[in-house]
Parts: C-alpha cells; structure tokens; sequence
C-alpha cells in the first residue's frame, strides 16, 4: 500500500498534536510526504482532539475520510469516528480508557513499568502505530531522539513497549523519496517573509493567525526581526505604518475579527501609499464563531475592507510550498506598487502541515521598490506608472510627508478638487501597473485532467481536495491565486475548452463565484460547505458526482 | 537642511486667537535650538492625529506623518522602533489621544518608548465643531451634549503616572517659556514624555480667563518622587476652582522599550536562519 | 422666472451657512421650494465657504451650475464662481471686501450705522438678495423674526438696508405652494427614528454623520431618546449591541472611518442577531480623505462589512423625504428580522436642505418584532421563517443568552458541526423571508421618461440630478433603493425594454455598477466623479451626452 | 424562577485546578444570597468577554451577553442605560479588559456607570494558550515573546483608581471567603465597580507559590482616602517581592452616570415632538 492515513484521538492536553506531529515525522523518514490535519475545539484541557495524517510518496494535500490506523487514546475517539473505519483499519486504543474492537494496549502498565508520567501515553501510541505501519524499531529511535526536546530515553522506551503490543497490519510500499521539511502553512509564511528580507512582525494573538507570531516570535529576532505583540489589532496595523514609513519590511497578521480592526489603518495605508502584508487567516464565522475551524467566507470582506478606493493585492496559496513563494512575492509587490498586500489564509492552511519542497519554492524575484530621491522630495509625485519613488527619514536635504488625508504630491493636505483627481487618476495607474505585474505572475493554476471538460473553480486551502477528487473524476481544475486584481484573462485561457463548472468553496454565499461573476463567469454549480470542517477526498467527491450534468 | 525655515509654505487656517500658534511657535523655538546643538532637522519626525493640532504637520517643514484620528502613538511607536535614531514627537488632540485611543497612550506610556507626546488640550473635538471631550469639565454644553455633560473630566496627568510613564508635565498656551523649557526637556528625556497643554480654543472652549485666574508655576517639589507627583496631579481636577500647576510633575529614569532583549543577530544569513528550520523540521 | 439658483460665499466663520439657510426659507415663504449645497473645507475659520440654494415650484433635487444671483462676501467668491456668472446674474458684493462688476454694498457703512457686529454681514447679504429676487419686504422680516435666534431686530434692519442698496433683478412667478419644512437629510433621517421609535442614539462625532447626533442629541432627549455620545466608534457598535440585547431600538451613526471600528460590531450584531440600524453618511475616500466632501465609494465595502456571512438589509434614500421614510424602515426591518440595517447616505444628503413633504413619507407600518416566549425561552429558537421570537431581560421564568460564538438555540457555545449547519441554515431563511419583504417594499423607483430606451442607473443622492438630466435627455432612470437584499425581480422589471444603460457614480470604480453585473445586468456605460463635488444638473447632462450611442 | 439552580448543565472545560471556579463558585454563592435578599435572579445579566473566563456565560443558568474580545464594558453600559432596574456584572479577561478593550475600561470608571466588573485577572491569554498580557510580569516567556517581556506590567488598581472609580479592590481565587465578601459590597455598590481577582490560571502561569507567600488582608485604612488607597494600590507592582494586599481600597460615593441631566419626557407623544421641529423648519 502507498496511501496511509492514521487518525490519533484523545482530549485536549492529550498531546494529540505532538503524537501527530510525530507520525508525520515517521512517515516523513520512510520517504512517504505527509499531510496533518489536526481538529480541536477551543478549550485547553478535555474536549475532544484528534489528528489526521495521511502520507503518500508525493504530497498529498488533503485527508481522507477513511483511515488505516486510527489510534484511540480514549473511548471518544472510536465513538465519533465509526466511520473512518473500515474492514482493513487497525483500530490501536488504550486499554485504560477504551474498550475495542481493536488492539488494547495496556497503556498504564507501560507508564508504570518505565516510571512515566501521564503525557507519555502518546509516546506509546505512536510506537503502536509504527509497528502496525509496518516501519522498523530503528526508524523510531532516530525519529524520537530527533524530534523529542526532553525526556527522549524514557519516551522512547514507552514508544517500544507500545511498538511491541500491537501487530503489524500495513505494509507500506518501499519508497525513495528523501525526507523534506514538514511545516504548517503558517510556518511557510514566516519562512517566504524571512527569506524575502522582514525587517518586522507586528501582531495580537488570534487563531488561527497565532501560530505565525508564535514562530516569527522566537525565530525573527535571532536573524534582526523585530517582533511586536502590541495591546491590540489597531495598534498592530498602524504600528506598521509607522515600521512601512521609517522604510522596515512589515508583516502583520490576524484572523476575521482582528482584521476588522484593521480596516481603518487598511484605508490609511491605501492612501498613505504604504507598503503592509497583511497575513489573514480565515476562521469560521460570523463575529466569533468557531475559533478554531476554518472558512473561505472573508474573501469578499479582504476584497473591499477599508473605507474608499485604492488598490490591494490579494493571493490565497493552496499548500504550505505555495504559500512560502507567495508570501515573498507579496512582499515584495507590497514594496514595488507601495499598497497593501494580503496573503489569504484559512485554518486548514494556517494549522495544516505539509512537507515542503524548497527546490519548488519560487516567488518574484526581490526587484524592490523604485527609490532615489527627487528634490526637493515628493512623496507622493506623479509618474507614468503611478509608482512614487521612495525614500524614508532621515534623508538629508529632504522632508517625507506621508498624510490620511487628500494631498498633494508633497504630502500636504489639500481640498482642491484638481489635486484630488491628480491624485486619484494616480493612485489608480498604479493599480494598472499592479495588474500588469500579476499578468507576469502564475496568478492561475490549472490542475486535475488538463483536457477535462468539466472545470472545479476553487481558491486557497481547497485547492489539494479539488484537484485530488477532480484527478479521480478526469475534471480540469481552474484556480486563480490572485484575486486581486483578477487575473481575468489568464483565467478565461485557463477555462478553454470548458463546458461546465463547479465552484467548491467553504462558505455559504459562493464568494468565489460572486467573484467571477464580476468577470464575466456565471459558474454553473456550487459545492460548498460551512461548518468549518475541511472537504475530505471522498466526500468532495460523492459531492461532485452529486452535481448534474 | 542646514539653516532652514522650519514653517512651511503651507496656509495657516488655525482661528485668530487658537492656542495652537502658541505650540507652533514654541516648537519652532526647540527645534531651533536642538539644531544649533547638533540635531539634524531630518531626525525629526512628527506624527499627528486628525483635528485641528494635527494641522500642525502641514505647518511644519519637517518630516510628518499625519495619521488618523487617536492613532498617533502606534504610528510613532513603530517608527521609533524601526530606526532609534530618529526624534519622534506626536502632536495629539484631547479627543483623539483620550477618546478614541486612549488605549495605545498607556500603553505607550507602559512601555516607555522613547517618544514624546504633546497633547493639544483644548478640551474640546474643535475640528468637528465643538463637542465635549474626556477633559471638559462637567456641565459643558457641546453640540452632542446640549443640555449639559453629566461625567467628570479625566485627569490625563494621574491617568499618565498610573499607566508608568517617566516624564509627565503640564504646560499652557499663554505661558510660552515655560512650555519652551517643558518641550526641550520632554525632548531630551530618555524616554516617554507626556506634556498635558492647557490650549486655548478661541472658537469652542475659550478658558483664557479661567486659566488666568488660576494657573501658577510648580516650583519646588521632588519631582522624582510618585508620591507627590499623584498629589500635585490631582490638586487640579479639570473643572472645580482650584489653582492649576503648571511645569513638570514627575520625571524618573527607567529602561527604554524593546521588544525583545536579544540585541544582537545571531544568525551569519537569513539563509543560514532559513535553513536551519527547515532542517530541523525533516 | 421659476427656477432660481442663488450662491453665497464667504469665508469660513463668515456665517454662510446660516445666510443659506435665510434664502431657503426666504424662498420657502414665497411658495419656492428649496434645496441647499453647502460647500466647505474642514476648517473653523477662513477657506472659502459656498452655498447654492435653487428653489422652483416644485422640489428640486439638485443643483444647477450656473446661478441667477451670487452673493460675495469676499472677493474670492468672484473669482472662484466665474464661470457660473451669466449674462443675467445679478453678482452682489461686499463693497468693502471685495469690487464688483455687480452692485456693490457698503456693508461696513450699514453695520456701524445699527452699531452691529461683523457678524452680521451676511444678514446684510440675504436683504440684497430679498430685493434682488424681488420679495417684498414684509416677507424679509417675518422670515428674519422667525430664524434668527438673538438679535433680531438689529439683523432685520441690517438686512433691510441691505435691501435698499441693490435693485431687483429677478421676478419669480407667483407660486402658491404653502411653505413646507425645510430639513437636512440627517434631520430627516432623526425625525424618520423618532416616528418609528427610537429608543437610543449612538454617535461619535465624524463629519458628515455628525449633524444627525446633534439634532438628536438636542431633540432626543426631551422625548425619552437616550442619546449617548462615547469614547470611540467600537464602543458606539457594543452599547448600541446593548440596547438591543436589553429590548431598547437603538441607531448608530458615522462616516468610512467610524465605521471601519464598528465593523467587528457588526458581525456579532449577525452572529447574535441584534437589531441596530447603522446610518452611514459617505464622505471621499480612502482614509481621512476630504471630510466635507462627497463619494459614494463604500458601497462594497457596506456590502461585505463584518467577518463571515450574515443577512443585513441597505437603502440608499435619494433625497431627504425618502429619508424620513426609509429610516423608519430601516428600523422597522431590523426589528422584524433582527439584523443589521443601514441607511446608506453621503455628504450630500446628510448635509444637504430639501423641504420635505411630510405627508409624501412612508415607510412600512411598525408592525414590530415576532416576540412572545418558549418555554423555556430559547432566544434562537429554530422557525419558519428563520426568525426567533424575541423576549428581554428582565423576563420572569427565563434566561436569555445571546452569543458571539457560533451557539445553539439556547445561546449556549457549541462547535457541533451539525447544530452549526443548523443555526447558519436558519440564519440564511432570515435572508430569505427578508429578500420576500423587500419585494413587498418599494425598493425600486423610476424616473425621468418612463419609456425611455436609454436608462440612467443611479442610487442614493445622485437620484435627483439623475432625474432632472435624464428628464431632460427623455431618459428613464431606474434606480435600486434597496441594495441588499438586492431587489433583482423589480429592478430588471423596471429595465423592460431599455437597450442602453448608463451607470452614475460618484465614485472610481463603478461599484453599483460592478453590484448590478452580479445579478446579471451588465451595464453600457458609466458616468462617474470622484472629487467629492455633487454632479450638477448641465454637468451631468453633458457628461451624459458625450457618452457614445 | 424561585428556588432554581443557577449553575447550567453545560459541560465545564476549564482546566484542573484552574481559579475560575473559585470565581464561579463565588459568584453562584452571592447570587444565592442575594436572591434570598429578594433580587430577582431574571434581573441579572452578565457580560463576558473571550477567554477562558468568559465561559461562565454558559456555564450560569442567568441571562448572559457573551460579546467580544475587550468589549464587556460597552456592551453592558448600553444594557445598563436601556434598563436601570438589571443588575449588570462584566466577566473581563485580563488580555481583554486591559489590552484590547483599556479604553472602554476607562471610560466607563470615568462616568460611574453602575455596573460591577470582576477582571479574572491570571495574567496571561489563557485561551489562545499563553502570550503575555498587561499584568504579566516583566521577563514572562509566553509563546508571543519566548525570549521573556521587557516590559514593565501595568497595575491596573492604579489605573482604575486615576479613572475615577469609585469601588476599588483585589481578590484572589484561593481567598474565597473574602472574594465573596468583595464581590457582594461590589453589586451592592452604587456606581462603578472594579474587583482586580488575582486567578490562577494552572496551564500557563500557575502563581499559586507566589501569591500564598505574599498575599494579606487589608485591614484599618481610610477605604476613602484616595491617597492612601494610591499607596496601598502601588505596594506590589505586580512582578518584584512585595506583599500584596487583598480587600476591599477604595469606595466613595458619587453622582450614577445618566447620558443628560433631563429626566422627564417633555413631549405628550413623539407626535408632537415631531410636529413642533418640523413646524419651526417652515
Ligand atoms: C475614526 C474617526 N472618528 C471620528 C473622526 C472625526 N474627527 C475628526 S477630528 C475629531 C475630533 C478632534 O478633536 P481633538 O482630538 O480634541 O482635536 P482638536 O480638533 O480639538 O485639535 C473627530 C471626532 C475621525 N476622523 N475618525
Ligand atoms: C479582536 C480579537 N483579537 C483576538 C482574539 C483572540 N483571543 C481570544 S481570547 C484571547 C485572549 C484571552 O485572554 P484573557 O482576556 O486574558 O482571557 P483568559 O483566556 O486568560 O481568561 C484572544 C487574544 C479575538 N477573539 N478577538
Ligand atoms: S476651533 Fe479652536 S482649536 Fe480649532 S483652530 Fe479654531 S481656535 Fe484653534
Ligand atoms: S488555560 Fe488557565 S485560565 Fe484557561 S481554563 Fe486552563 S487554567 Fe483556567
Ligand atoms: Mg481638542
Ligand atoms: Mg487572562
């Protein structure tokens, strides 16, 4: 076999994470590429947590309903999961906890043989899951002594009594692949920023956002980031127009009720002409919501927040290797067309782990902004391309005015309707220019059957489960990364030869839909689901066979 | 930028009277002579709010960064934290840096970033036309409160020293030397520097007379001492009779912000950096 | 003559307002109903000030650019108005701050002659135009005894000297219209709360909205209106949220700014379904922008406000009748299906006079909230219509929670997939029986020729200028009230047998026109403005001319 | 509702040993008490915040307003202001009250709105898993800012004090008996009140060790001496080795907030409130 998913479940504080984490890792070693989804209420202890990892030789990017080894810390997990298994699922549960049917592995008894604490459980599940993979004891001990931070021996031998309880029930086809970093989409982010030169993150804590600022926060200052976690969401968007207009490489990062926040310094930015990365990650809502379960619903919202008219750029990657080129690319876009510039997230994305393949990573080559300084300087003077060069204090001989209100070329205010229109009518070459850019862009990707005449439309964190279930069905996929603007005309060529569409989004309104309508698409179909739970292959699937023809 | 004219070409529209040419002209002054000390105009950087102090920015021939209304304190506290070696002063408004951010002066204050804060105080919204502020005594009658306020002012200098803020003083419009000599030391305090501005608003909210009535110089108080600075802050409420001190109430050292104590870089490249991680996660 | 068109300008602080105002009711007195521009930078004192009244028998809606008598104040009001002077335009002026050509008025001479204030110029101002415009004199001092507040007399005989000084250049035709009352949009919209009920107003100050908390603010209170001015706009959205929770109808106010901190507001307005009404006056964008000028460039940006999806109901009322009538329905609406709903408004509207015939407003009849209790209540108890029924604390025998996170039928916090599904189900019958309702309203109006094959496409205050050009061009104009949920059945009705349509905005980007394409209609052409001044009617007439056949 | 059980049948996720149900239990037995002092229990209304403090809206059978991240405090004015006779208590977090929402905090000590707040004050953001928060020690290692703050915390007794509020006291979760004595005078209070509750919290910033070795009863001061409870409110600055002091600081009287001083309808009807405007528009 060459397709495993395993599912390990147990209450928050159960460390289900980690025990997920740690399969990846193992897959991950035997050369198989791994894909974590990981579900969990918003609680810190009790509640229940589970994991889905599913490892293939290349990269699978979305989770199967049906699961080959589902490892039970408690009776919870085989409950609500009945039907993820199948005839051939090795269920592994602890025996303290959960009774069958299935493999008991006497889970107290091993803590207590090696004088172990309560959180090694998982430890102990993990080796179970390795023995009925079918992997050696040796892949585990170098797995664990790897990826373990404390107590490795004694979590290690907790792993081998449990690796000895079970049996073994897959035997995963040998596979060459050589192991690749295993991250969340969120760390992607931070590594496409940290490549492309940060200079600061500024952001308040919000899933499924955190985990960004968590990373950026203790790997960012080491390398020079400065990382700011300031009093709230207002502070986080205009402290980086301050960082953007002192001349720093500013991200910030946030989720639906947070960016609201930010709308105002959104629109400041917009007209300051100040170069921000807003990261927003989308989780489900209205207002809170489920805090930590995902949705497509923000798009129209990301589209025109902030009061008035200016251009934005906007890119929604599909996995974590996407979103590393892509967050360069949005920074550097950021920088060279001075707006704002969003990388769309979503909690599938943000907290779903992907290996990553750096030899794929792309991303606009940094090219940075126009700088030089006319003189005296304007800020804001006008240009064929609508670009103003860029310079920041302090710049000897010269006074760099940028201003929220309507203003001349030198940044000072103005009410004269003229200056305004000057103003405006530049604003809006740049938006031009900015669209121009993205036609340089692989701004649209096709995937699935690429002479299918059946196209699923799809953005951002779906795009894995389109293409996996359009592969199966022989379906073209069509799926613009860039938003904004729309890269109209690559996506029509994209649609040639399409006689039918499906639009798949997590959302109840069809944005993605409402989006193309807006360029002369009328989709014929809509796939879409809203209670925050990821589409699976095979659901996606029955799904779309569901759509007539 | 040597010997420069600090005012720019820019129209004055403050009303005859306004307060606003006092703090005008008394920056000017400072900043005249902190370039005469070495201080090159271009490390100044001025951030304002939205309201007729904000004007201000356009006034000036410096650098600026004319911000939204009650978010002057995160846009200089980004700049600052983006180049130390820029002066970073924020002309603030009493509704803007009371009412509608509040929030981020504390925690500026909290923080103890190196900036300075020059609250416009004329206790009232005057660019919006005359509505009361945190500061308006009780009673004020204002275009949103015409029958009367009901609420006591804020006292923004107790609300400062409760919220840590090393450098806290008042100043008054009409007493331009004193506030000359409060900018220049607010200006050259390690540290946040609060100065609360008792501002004339000619057209909504003119206290001459009751200002003249009672303001004195503070003289004579240890002004390292919180103990005192909370009871000379206090010895003034905002709208009773009673005297009004001016000059500076409490000034301490303390360690400046930043963000994380790691001073240095420890990675040769972000490549290395980069790498790093990405090995770690195989 | 029956149609005239008088400006006064002045410096600000010069009172040009309230010289405005005394034509308007001048011409309100002599059977002229009146409508007023005003014109001014965002400063106290100094900038140049205008205003243009027009009054006809009728009401006009709009103003014309070229004027019939233009008062000066200042020298500036010549030389900036110059191309509005006509062969027939009487230019009166200031003699002593100011020279003609016109007819000069020794304004210092009068003033020190009654020992009167500078103050008083402009009544001085308002005579002359009295007997320029040919009204007799008994008229002047009723009007004067009726609006001047202090000093009456002496501003009568400053005035009436004024009077003597010029001769009359215009004789309006007698029109026997009796003298209705003379409003803002933003009192239209306060008188339209306080006939429907209003418990509450919640504002900051922000220009253009402000005006509607001070009348509010004035009048509110002595009729029980709680009017509550805090400390920024993300409280203003949360109290107002608390008045509704408590059972209090309750309106908020703002412009782009404001309402970018209220968005966070709005989606657990959605999420809880609390009913606020949100009045939000337009102003130029992006950021602080020009605050005292016009757009209508936030209607995407009100469309799609607030994290995730939740219904909400907009109208766009085009003059200040429609106003007082529509603000009651906002309320109304809000109620009755407890969500948010706007009265979307610009500069022009909230800040512009139009007399207003009372007996021309509607509005849906109060018929209130489905109320009544479970028991034991469950305040989102699943129904029909989508629509719980509402029940308020203190109610004796029950609880009542309302909830931001996605929550059962009780209130209580849930992240059961399949009761989410069944609340964000319920939540979109809201929609549905609010999209009934609205076909049920008259959400959409046309205008101008009926039968016109060509039709201007227009919403908000660009109604009347759009009327009167397209009246003239024997165009129909159809015009969306409502814009969400979008009346698409009556709007493309309304369309039968149009083959030419021409889009009006104030804005770049064409945002109605980009609303219309999603419900199908793409629209010819489009006419748009975007430095905040109000189309006037040969402007706009032109403007429609030049567009292609 | 007589005899009811005030505790909901949802189930309880906070973690073992975590203070909130200290808290809980407190509030569920002040709650008795005063229903048997004959206050409905229909006319209580709590408001919360986001956070693991703010399950306690679902976890009270009581009417509940479970709002935003920081927004307690407006939310339950406008409650209080619809209707006077509810009896309003905000559940706010630290990182809510004093972080994203200070603002609100403020104003509302400012206006002396009656309303109680008890600030479940553990010191760190417990439920998005542990970032510092305004009261977080200086050196706290939070995911936000693994290598320790550098800032000093606020101390939010001083702020509440410099606001105006007129009931000012710390509580702790492992003093019950005095919490639900400070909790009782605190809804009883007449005006705004403000209880900082030292809460443990076991996941992220278990200070149980700390606080048993420092805290004390307050006893014998002037209650309503605002110097001495500035003092007694600066003792402990929430980070060194200082004993912290635990009661009731500050209580005095003063005038309830109403939006404008009128009180009586004047109109007969909206009707003719209407008609009278519209008549002096012609
Ligand atoms: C978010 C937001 N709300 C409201 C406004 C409108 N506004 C502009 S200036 C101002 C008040 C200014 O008062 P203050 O800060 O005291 O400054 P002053 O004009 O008195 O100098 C207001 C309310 C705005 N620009 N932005
Ligand atoms: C606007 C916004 N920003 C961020 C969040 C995410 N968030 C939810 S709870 C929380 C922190 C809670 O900390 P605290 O208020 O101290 O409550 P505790 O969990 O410690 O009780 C944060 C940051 C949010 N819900 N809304
Ligand atoms: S309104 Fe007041 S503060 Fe504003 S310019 Fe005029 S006098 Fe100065
Ligand atoms: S994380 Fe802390 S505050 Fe939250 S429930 Fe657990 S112990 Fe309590
Ligand atoms: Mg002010
Ligand atoms: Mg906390």
């Amino acid at each position: 076999m060459d397709d495993l998913s395993v599912l390990v479940g147990g209450r928050a504080g159960d460390g289900i994470n980690i025990a997920g984490m740690m399969i990846a890792w193992l897959m991950n070693a035997s050369g198989y590429r791994p894909h974590m989804y990981y579900d969990y209420p918003s609680l810190i202890k009790g509640g229940h947590n589970f994991a889905i990892v599913r490892g293939t030789p290349g990269q699978p990017r979305a989770i199967r309903t049906r699961v080959d080894i589902l490892l039970a810390l408690n009776q919870d997990t085989i409950e609500k999961h009945r039907d993820r298994i199948h005839e051939s699922t090795a269920v592994l549960f602890n025996a303290d906890r959960a009774k069958g049917p299935g493999e008991g592995i006497p889970v107290s008894d091993i803590l207590k043989r090696h004088d172990a604490q309560a959180v090694m459980e998982n430890s102990c599940l993990v080796g179970a899951f390795a023995k009925s993979a079918g992997m050696p004891t040796n892949l585990v001990s170098s797995v664990f002594k790897r990826h373990i931070p404390r107590y490795v021996e004694k979590n290690l031998d907790v792993a081998l009594d449990g690796y000895d309880s079970v049996r073994t029930s897959h035997n995963l086809a040998p596979s060459l692949s050589r192991p690749l970093p295993v991250v969340s989409g969120n760390e992607a982010a931070g590594l496409g920023f940290l490549c492309s030169g940060l200079d600061a993150y500024v952001a308040y804590p919000m899933t499924p956002s955190s985990s960004l600022l968590h990373f950026l926060a203790e790997h960012g200052p080491p390398a020079g980031v400065t990382v700011v976690h300031p009093e709230n969401e207002i502070a986080v968007m205009l402290m980086a127009a301050g960082f953007a207009y002192a001349g720093r490489k500013v991200a910030v990062g946030t989720s639906g009720g947070g960016f609201c926040l930010m709308t105002e310094g959104l629109s400041l930015a917009g007209m300051a002409e100040l170069p921000v990365v807003i990261v927003m990650s989308q989780r489900t809502g209205p207002s809170t919501g489920l805090p930590t379960y995902s949705a497509q619903s923000d798009l129209h919202f990301v589209l025109h927040a902030g009061h008035g008219e200016f251009p934005r750029f906007i890119c929604a990657p599909g996995d974590a290797t996407e979103t590393m080129s892509w967050s360069k690319t949005a920074l550097e876009i950021a920088w060279r067309y001075q707006v704002p510039s969003f990388v769309l997230m979503d909690k599938h994305l943000s907290e779903g782990f992907f290996s990553i393949d750096t030899e794929r990573v792309g991303g606009v080559a940094v090219r940075g902004p126009e700088t030089g300084v006319a003189s005296p300087l304007r800020r804001y003077i006008d240009s064929p391309s609508g670009v103003s060069p860029l310079a920041f204090p302090p710049a000897a001989g010269h006074v760099i005015k940028v201003n929220s209100y309507a203003h001349d070329e030198s940044g000072i205010t103005t009410e004269d309707p003229v200056i305004v229109e000057l103003m405006t009518q530049k604003r809006l070459r740049k938006e031009a220019s900015l669209e121009a850019e993205v036609q340089r862009l692989p701004a649209v990707v096709t995937g699935g059957n690429p002479g299918g005449t059946t196209a699923v439309l799809c953005f951002g964190s779906t795009a894995g489960v389109s293409e996996e279930a359009a592969e199966r069905l022989r379906y073209r996929v069509v799926r613009p990364v860039v938003l904004e603007p729309f890269p109209a005309k690559a996506f029509h060529d994209a649609l040639s030869g399409v006689e039918r569409t499906i639009c798949v989004e997590e959302n109840v309104k069809g944005q993605l839909s409402l989006l193309l309508r807006r360029h002369g698409l009328m989709t014929d179909h809509e796939v879409r689901r809203s209670d925050g739970r990821p589409f699976e292959v095979e659901y996606l699937i029955k799904r779309l066979e569901e759509v007539p023809l | 930028m040597t010997s420069r004219d600090f005012i720019s070409e820019v129209q004055n529209t403050w009303c005859p009277g306004c307060g606003n040419f006092a703090i005008q002209h008394t920056m000017k002054k400072v900043f005249m002579e902190l370039e005469g000390e070495g201080v090159v105009p271009e490390s100044l950087v001025l951030v304002t709010g939205i309201g007729c102090h904000a004007k201000i920015a356009d006034y000036f021939n410096l650098n600026s960064f004319y911000t939204l209304h009650g978010r002057t304190l995160p846009v200089a506290t980004g700049i600052k934290l983006a180049n130390r070696d820029l002066t970073v002063i924020c002309h603030a408004g009493d509704g803007d840096a009371l009412a509608e951010g509040l929030d981020h002066l504390i925690f500026a204050a909290k923080r103890n970033i190196d900036l300075t804060v020059i609250l416009h105080d004329n206790r009232v919204y005057g660019l919006t036309t005359g509505q009361y502020t945190p500061t308006s005594p009780i009673g004020f009658k204002g275009r949103s409160t015409p029958h009367g306020t009901t609420e006591f002012p804020l006292n923004p200098l107790r609300l400062m020293l409760a919220s840590g803020a090393t450098f806290v003083a008042r100043g008054y419009t009409r007493r331009m030397p004193l506030l000359k000599s409060l900018v220049k030391a607010a200006l050259t305090h390690r540290g946040f520097a609060f100065i609360d501005v008792l501002q004339v608003c000619a057209s909504y909210a003119n206290l001459t007379d009751y200002y003249e009535k009672r303001v004195y110089e503070l003289k004579g108080h240890d002004t390292g001492s919180y103990e005192d600075a909370t009871m000379i802050a206090g010895e003034w409420d905002y709208y009773s009779d009673s005297p009004i001190g001016l000059g500076l109430i409490y000034q301490k050292e303390g360690p400046i912000y930043e963000p994380t104590p790691e001073k240095e870089v420890l990675w040769g490249s972000r490549k290395d950096l980069v790498m790093h991680v990405l090995d770690s996660r195989t």
